[in-house]
């Protein structure tokens, strides 16, 4: 029983990881249907700011996880009106392109400046270890990271759905000629949403470091599980990038707990048979005409 | 007027699938390439292997639409399958290894198909990486059979038709590749210009449509898919064979990525974006390999970054101002090589 | 009598929305039929459940006294039945040529000829080259649809529906987007088909409906609300109140 | 000529960029002190990046052999790219010097291969045997499934069942492994006394940490193994997880012994780079040892053997033999008839002071033997 | 009477191609003004000068009084530019209010005030923009304009594909709406008749010039100028 909770845990954990990572994505592929395989860049980017504070400047982790976020979104913002915002209407393929490109850059540039090895975050002792809540392990971090999560949802989906920011974005993608035609300022709706998308990612970056180990190859062996948490999720909301995470999360870590033969089928079988069954992910929309 | 609009019609429809002399020209400069290099041969097989590959994944993209992120499924099933033949010794003669390579692959494409026919872009794209990464994961469970990471020992391939030796310095395995390369070509150029390519198409540009002209889409994406397959599986089984070696890595995520980079850099809708993709995309490679080791792959990002930004039909037109222009004065002509720019969604 | 076309009980929900409610429309061979409504009525939506592209949630549907409900989209169109869209259906990268070579192939059974080159067979080209020409799109037929004309694009989207050589014809608002001078040359076309083909007319303008129909229905909230004859319709209170206005 | 080639086939890119990168630094600190002759020949290095991709390794091989006409080819960072050149050193009659893939049976796939790194068996044999004698009864395995994984974990398995020891979980987890929690808690559920642990140098600090976290340190499961997990270049950010870690290796940063501080400083101002597993071994190893000339061959062989002898801490080559010549006789089997087995004691007996050693945290690490 | 929107010597199309050559136009509060012309002689490209998404080569537009020609189109439509785009454009991933919500100033349209014009849109509120019929994007497209509380109204071919009774419900309500003051339209139509009622003055256009411009009761008296220019018969048919 307590093996099933402390996984349960886990799994959580595992899922809300991805999805503070991959919830950037969510938004400029979901929202804004950009393919950014750039977003591990982004993401390695908060990391390694953090990384840099708290190791080698010493700064507290709960003061350089906000600028980890600033950092990257600072980039994005950069990056989005200088490059990015030239391929909006182009084909998915060019923007594909685009954006290895970037990674490719981003690998050898941080090689380049922070050396090639993995690096860890020094944790605060607070976060530190587990508690033992009978019996079930908690780990410290892990709950932290779910708090963090959480919060995060209920933000965006807040912002999403209550505000007029949502559909204006919406609004912007579907047809960016009317959208401005109507009143729209469309390059200013796009370029502060993929900052805030950039911004999301270098939280996640931050945040999974101690977790999943940060070295410059990080956006190239994480963008695979970006990917599938966006696609499986679908793209009308939020919630839907959300409850993946949660099923590929706690999936994986039941998958590899019980028959840890199989590996990483777990997760990728997940996918398919839900893309299957809902080619457009859990909360896609169905495009009718 | 009737008869005349119909040989009108009839001399424009097959405009397209007639051979233009820069075709045969192009054939020309890659046989006289491999004349002339005979210390490359081994990336020269590489480029071709690759041209292959991504000739087989213009089927499917630049032709019917299908995007695909997991291509490296049929070449690995390719793969190993030419690894398997040799190392049990079941199949010694490579040319038919080589076309039971295929043949897998097609099986697994044709079952995959159903999978991959449904859905939007971005579905297939993460559908077909699913799948991949599933055969990658297989392989490594059933290491016993795949020799998994450390990959398939004891490949030894017989030489081709009891006669030609794959030798150390490639040769044998560049005119072969080269040979099945051009006999391949030849089938998909004709598949391509056939109604059958037409109808293809056809349904990338409007499925809706087409669906309503009376055009089986599920029928026909299905049977390019498998046709696809086969292709990427002669790519990896062309692989083993070339160089005695199968490993995980033949399903890998990166092999996939690459082809597609490749296609999109090539561009896609033409047949020859492939292996021009192929080409430019390995030697850029090998270049920046070759004056920086380490961080090499900044500048290939580069070079990616400004492809696209500069945007790929300024740039062909810049790569073929010059060529045009000697044309021009030779023979008179208006600028005869020109790229259609067929694009996926 | 066999109709050309029939539904018995067609219904669809969309949701909780019900947009087709038990129709059962009978349409003889040959005839004009003109199928009229308010907006969102759900016409297109018939049309969609009739041609495939929607399952409807109930009901049968035959062409020419075979059920064809479950037939997939390509298989009705083999079987005769064909139809235009309301917004233009084409394909932006191909030329007229190709567009009407599609579908003629594809009729004539060598769409899925893989080995053969485009443009081999006489019998085909013909029927190209007829067609074109009738549809007065020889001229253009090499550019690539995306550039061609808004009238022009409309009318290769008529001419590819009746270069499947259908028995029925369904034209969801023809005319749609074609200004008044152009629309002649639609009308023309499809008046000029043969007199055994059935054809289906979805339609807002009121002069083409009254100038093509021999009968009309009037579709209201996905249930049939009157059909007959154009004089009998027109001077119906009821479709004066729900969908003609003042104007007829 | 006069130039003496050595194709150099590292991992510059990718994820075991680390391993390369620290056998190129090593090989210039080298040349930046000894000079760049040998024995009256230049020596002229040829790096290539592989990306420890096997098909890579292969091509980048041939073409060095049959291009560039390399009179040995050398790197190597994992093992299937070792195994991937094997069948070139072979035809081609050139010198493969592995230096850094571990697994043992690399060396028979050809005999122009010879090792300057270890292996697996090695380190692993000398933990179980150590794990016996510390009364270690109930262990629980995790190794990455692939050859150097399999190699410790039944090498490993073999002493230390032999010493009466049970084996009560075994894990092979994929290469490519982000998280370890579930296998982790799943060696916490089976309440071993110590888990043997072989992961590849990078993903060591990943697996310290999630170690740290389930608190597996405190409920006094400790982590044995191969020096891998306990990086060099990681050990510093592991956090106090690792002090109770027992680690067998050919080499530590933190020896105490004055040759290695010397070569810690000299890497530090040559390069300045702080010394790691692979540099600090390839300092003893430089491929420029391995004179082309026929007739230094035996002489180089003692030297080897010397070396070992000497017990500095800088660890003893695998093979201490190389043969250019192809004569079968001359072939290493010599050593150890008695096949795998027989080569494994051959080599446990002839590498006698493998330090075992626990790392304090702080990268300052204490020599227990 | 001011007027509301004046153009002056605009020289717009599309990249390279001219469509329009030099066109002025001025109009005065409260009129509604008919634009017409065969297909391809650039009415859209006229209105989609006005709305600012084509490109403009020279000349001058001032929104009442105010020049508005650097304004970039959002900037425009947010002082005082309401479009119907001829192809409707309807946000397809957002619902109908949604639709209107998105892209509403205040004012006193406001989405009640268009729900009760058009019933059938309070119906399918929440339906996705992509889940509606032809009319009710038509529709929509009307009602999502005219909560942007526009000074000038741009109707691109509305009628086009409503039922006859809408369409007539639609132009009664446009003059109107046009009447009432602060506002003036142009409507792009096909049928001429159609606007003859409601239109206080007709323009034809040919290859992106005037040909005609005069009081629509001018045409009604005398039709010779839709038959020359249009080429219709100019008796209604019913
Ligand atoms: N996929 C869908 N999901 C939900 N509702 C839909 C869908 N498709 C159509 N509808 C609704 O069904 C109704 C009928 O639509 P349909 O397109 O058939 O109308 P129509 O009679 O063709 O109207 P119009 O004359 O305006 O074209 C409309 O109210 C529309 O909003
Ligand atoms: N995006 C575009 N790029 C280039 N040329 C265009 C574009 N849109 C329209 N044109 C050209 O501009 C000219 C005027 O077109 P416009 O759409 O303004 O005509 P229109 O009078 O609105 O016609 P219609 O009645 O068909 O709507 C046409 O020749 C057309 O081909
Ligand atoms: C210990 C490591 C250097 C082993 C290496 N990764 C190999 O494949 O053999
Ligand atoms: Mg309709
Ligand atoms: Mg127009």
């Amino acid at each position: 029983m307590t093996a099933i909770l402390t996984n349960l845990f886990d799994g959580v954990a595992y899922g809300m990881l991805l999805f503070v990572l991959a919830c950037g994505l969510a938004v400029t592929l979901g929202l804004m249907n950009f393919v950014n395989l750039a977003h591990g860049a982004f993401a390695m980017a908060g990391g390694y700011v953090c990384a840099v504070l708290v190791n080698r400047m010493g700064w507290p982790f709960f003061a350089a996880l906000p600028l980890a976020f600033v950092a990257s979104a600072v980039i994005g913002a950069a990056l989005e009106r200088t490059l990015y915002q030239h391929l909006y209407a182009r084909s998915h393929l060019d923007q594909v392109l685009f954006s290895i490109g970037l990674v490719f850059m981003s690998v050898a540039a941080v090689d380049y400046v922070m050396g090639s090895s993995r690096i860890f975050i020094k944790l605060p002792d607070v976060l530190q270890g587990q508690f033992d809540i009978f019996g079930v392990g908690v780990g410290r971090y892990r709950l932290m990271i779910i708090a963090i999560c959480g919060l995060l949802t209920v933000g965006l989906q807040l912002v999403l759905s209550r505000t007029r920011f949502g559909s204006r974005l919406r609004a912007a993608v579907d047809d960016p000629r009317a959208a401005s035609g109507l009143g729209i300022n469309v390059p200013q709706v796009f370029a502060f949403t993929f900052a805030f998308g950039c911004g999301l990612a270098g939280l996640g970056g931050a945040l999974s470091a101690e977790i999943l180990g940060l070295d410059p190859y990080f956006p190239l062996k994480f963008m695979i599980y970006f990917l599938i948490v966006v696609t499986v999720g679908g793209s009308s909301s939020i919630t839907g990038p959300f409850l993946a995470s949660l099923l590929l999360g706690i999936g994986d870590v039941a998958g590899k707990y019980y028959v840890p033969k199989l590996g990483p089928f777990v997760i990728y079988t997940i996918m398919i048979v839900i893309l299957i069954w809902r080619p457009n992910g859990l909360f896609g929309r169905t495009a009718t005409r | 007027m009737t008869t005349n609009a119909q040989t009108d019609v009839g001399f424009h429809a097959k405009q397209h699938g007639r051979w233009h002399w820069s075709e045969f020209a192009f054939w020309i400069v890659v046989l006289a390439v491999g004349l002339a290099f005979p210390s490359r041969y081994l990336i020269m097989t590489e480029i071709l292997r690759l041209a292959l590959f991504a000739m087989s994944l213009d089927l499917i993209l630049g032709y019917a639409g299908i995007v695909s992120l997991g291509h490296a499924a049929f070449f690995g099933v390719g793969a190993y399958c030419a690894g398997l033949l040799s190392v049990h010794g079941i199949i010694n003669e490579p040319v038919l290894a080589l076309i039971v390579g295929g043949l897998a692959a097609m099986v697994l494409g044709f079952a995959t198909s159903f999978l991959v026919i449904r859905g939007v872009d971005l579905t297939r794209l993460m559908v077909t990486l699913g799948i991949a990464l599933l055969m990658e994961a297989l392989a490594e469970r059933f290491s016993n059979i795949t020799g998994g990471t450390d990959g398939l020992q004891g490949i030894d391939i017989q030489p081709i038709f009891g006669v030609f030796a794959f030798d150390m310095f490639g040769r044998t395995g560049f005119f072969y590749s080269l040979a099945v390369l051009f006999v391949l070509f030849l089938l998909a150029r004709t598949i391509v210009h056939s109604p059958f390519g037409l109808s293809l198409r056809a349904i990338k540009n409007n499925p809706l449509r087409a669906a309503a002209v009376g055009i089986p889409v599920n029928k026909r994406l299905i049977a390019i898919y498998t046709v696809a397959a086969f292709y990427a599986g002669i790519a990896g089984a062309l692989f083993t064979q070339t160089t005695a070696l199968a490993s995980l890595d033949v399903f890998s995520f990166e092999r996939s990525a690459d082809l597609v980079l490749m296609l999109v850099i090539g561009g896609s809708g033409y047949l020859y974006g492939g292996l021009i993709g192929a080409a430019v995309f390995r030697m850029l490679q090998e270049l920046f390999q070759w004056i920086t080791p380490q961080y090499w792959m900044f500048w290939i990002g580069l070079v990616l970054v400004v492809i696209v930004l500069v945007g790929r039909h300024r740039i062909h037109a810049y790569a073929l101002w010059l060529p045009n222009l000697i044309l021009k004065q030779i023979a008179g002509r208006k600028a005869a090589v020109a790229l259609t720019d067929n694009e996926a969604p | 009598m066999t109709y050309a076309l029939e539904t018995r009980g067609l219904d669809k929900h969309f949701g909780g929305l019900h947009v087709t409610r038990d129709l059962s429309l009978k349409i003889a061979p040959g005839a004009r039929h003109a199928l009229i409504g308010p907006n969102g009525a759900g016409k297109t939506t018939v049309i969609n459940q009739l041609t495939g592209v929607l399952e409807p949630s109930a009901g049968r549907i035959l062409l020419e006294g075979q059920d064809i409900t479950d037939l997939p989209v390509h298989k009705r169109v083999l079987r005769g039945l064909s139809r235009t869209f309301q917004i233009n259906q084409l394909y932006p990268d191909l030329t007229p040529l190709e567009t009407i070579g599609l579908a003629v192939s594809e009729r004539l059974g060598g769409g899925g000829n893989w080995w053969r080159r485009m443009g081999t067979r006489d019998d085909i080209n013909a029927e190209i080259a007829e067609t074109l020409e009738r549809f007065r799109l020889l001229d253009v037929m090499n550019d690539r649809t995306s550039t061609l004309p808004y009238g022009k694009q409309r009318l290769l989207e008529i001419a590819v529906a009746i270069a499947a050589k259908p028995r029925v014809l369904l034209l969801d608002e023809p005319a749609a987007g074609v200004p008044e001078g152009e629309r002649k040359d639609i009308l023309a076309a499809v008046a000029a088909l043969p007199r055994d083909v059935t054809v289906l007319l979805i339609e807002h303008d009121m002069d083409l409906v009254f100038s093509f129909a021999d009968r009309i229905s009037v579709l209201v909230s996905g249930a049939l609300l009157v059909e007959g004859p154009p004089d009998e319709v027109a001077r119906d209170p009821q479709v004066k109140a729900v969908y003609l206005g003042e104007a007829a | 000529d006069d130039v003496f080639k050595i194709g150099l086939i590292v991992p510059m890119t990718g994820g075991q960029a680390s391993t390369g990168k620290q056998i190129d630094n090593a090989i210039k600190l080298y040349m930046q002190q000894n000079g760049d002759t040998v024995a009256g020949k230049k020596i002229q290095v040829i790096l290539k990046d592989d990306a420890a991709l096997p098909d890579n390794t292969k091509r980048l091989a041939q073409e060095l052999i049959v291009n560039d006409k390399v009179n040995v080819i050398a790197g190597f960072g994992v093992t299937p790219a070792a195994f991937a050149a094997a069948p070139l050193a072979t035809q081609g009659k050139i010198p493969e010097v592995v230096m850094a893939a571990g697994t043992s049976v690399i060396t028979e796939k050809s005999p122009y291969i010879v090792r300057t790194s270890f292996t697996l068996p090695q380190s692993s044999t000398i933990i179980g045997d150590w794990a016996v004698k510390n009364g270690i009864k109930k262990v629980a395995t995790l190794t990455s499934d692939y050859a150097p994984g399999n190699d410790a974990l039944a090498s490993f398995k073999e002493r230390f069942t032999a010493g009466g020891g049970e084996i009560v979980e075994e894990i092979k987890v994929p290469l490519a492994n982000p998280d370890f929690a579930p296998f982790l808690q799943r060696m916490k559920d089976s309440k071993p006394d110590a888990m043997f642990v072989f992961v590849p140098a990078g993903q060591g600090g990943n697996f310290m940490k999630q170690y740290a976290e389930r608190g597996l340190d405190k409920s006094g499961i400790k982590v044995i193994g191969p020096g891998d997990v306990t990086d060099d270049d990681l050990l510093n950010d592991m956090g106090d997880a690792v002090l109770g870690a027992v680690t067998a290796h050919i080499y530590s940063a933190a020896h105490p012994s004055a040759k290695n501080k010397g070569v810690r400083r000299r890497l530090q101002e040559g390069l300045q780079q702080p010394p790691r597993l692979h540099g600090g071994r390839r300092l003893r190893r430089h491929p420029s040892d391995l004179r082309g000339v026929e007739e230094e061959r035996r002489q180089d062989r003692r030297r080897f053997a010397a070396r070992g002898d000497e017990g500095h801490g800088l660890g003893k080559p695998a093979r201490p033999d190389l043969d250019r010549s192809g004569d079968p006789r001359h072939r290493p089997e010599r050593l150890h008839p008695q096949g795998r087995e027989g080569r494994r004691r051959a080599l446990q007996r002839r590498v006698p002071d493998l330090r075992f050693r626990q790392g304090s945290g702080q990268g300052e690490e204490v020599t227990l033997l | 009477m001011t007027d509301l929107l004046t153009i002056e010597n605009l020289r717009a199309g599309y990249g390279q191609a001219v469509v329009l050559p030099n066109m002025s136009l001025a109009l005065p509060e409260g009129q509604v003004l008919a634009l017409l012309g065969r297909n391809g002689t650039g009415k859209t490209t006229l209105i989609n000068s006005i709305v600012g998404v084509t490109r403009r080569f020279s000349g001058k537009i001032a929104l009442a009084g105010a020049d508005i020609t650097s304004l970039r189109a959002d900037q425009r439509a947010r002082s005082g530019i309401g479009w119907v785009p001829q192809e409707r454009n309807i946000f397809r991933s957002l619902t109908v209010e949604e639709n209107m919500t998105a892209v509403a100033q205040p004012g006193p349209w406001t989405v009640e005030r268009v729900y009760q014009m058009f019933p059938r849109l309070k119906e399918r509120r929440n339906n996705f923009g992509n889940q509606l019929s032809g009319g009710e994007q038509q529709m929509l497209a009307i009602g999502r304009a005219l909560t942007l509380n526009p000074k000038v109204l741009l109707l691109d071919e509305p009628t086009e594909g409503l039922a006859p009774i809408i369409v007539e419900e639609l132009l009664a309500a446009i003059g109107t709406i046009s009447r009432a003051g602060g506002l003036c339209s142009i409507i792009v139509e096909q049928h001429a008749q159609k606007l003859l009622a409601l239109a206080d003055r007709v323009v034809i256009l040919e290859r992106g010039t005037i040909v005609h411009d005069a009081p629509s009761s001018a045409l009604k008296a005398d039709p010779a100028p839709l038959e020359r220019h249009l080429g219709v018969a100019s008796a209604a048919a019913h």
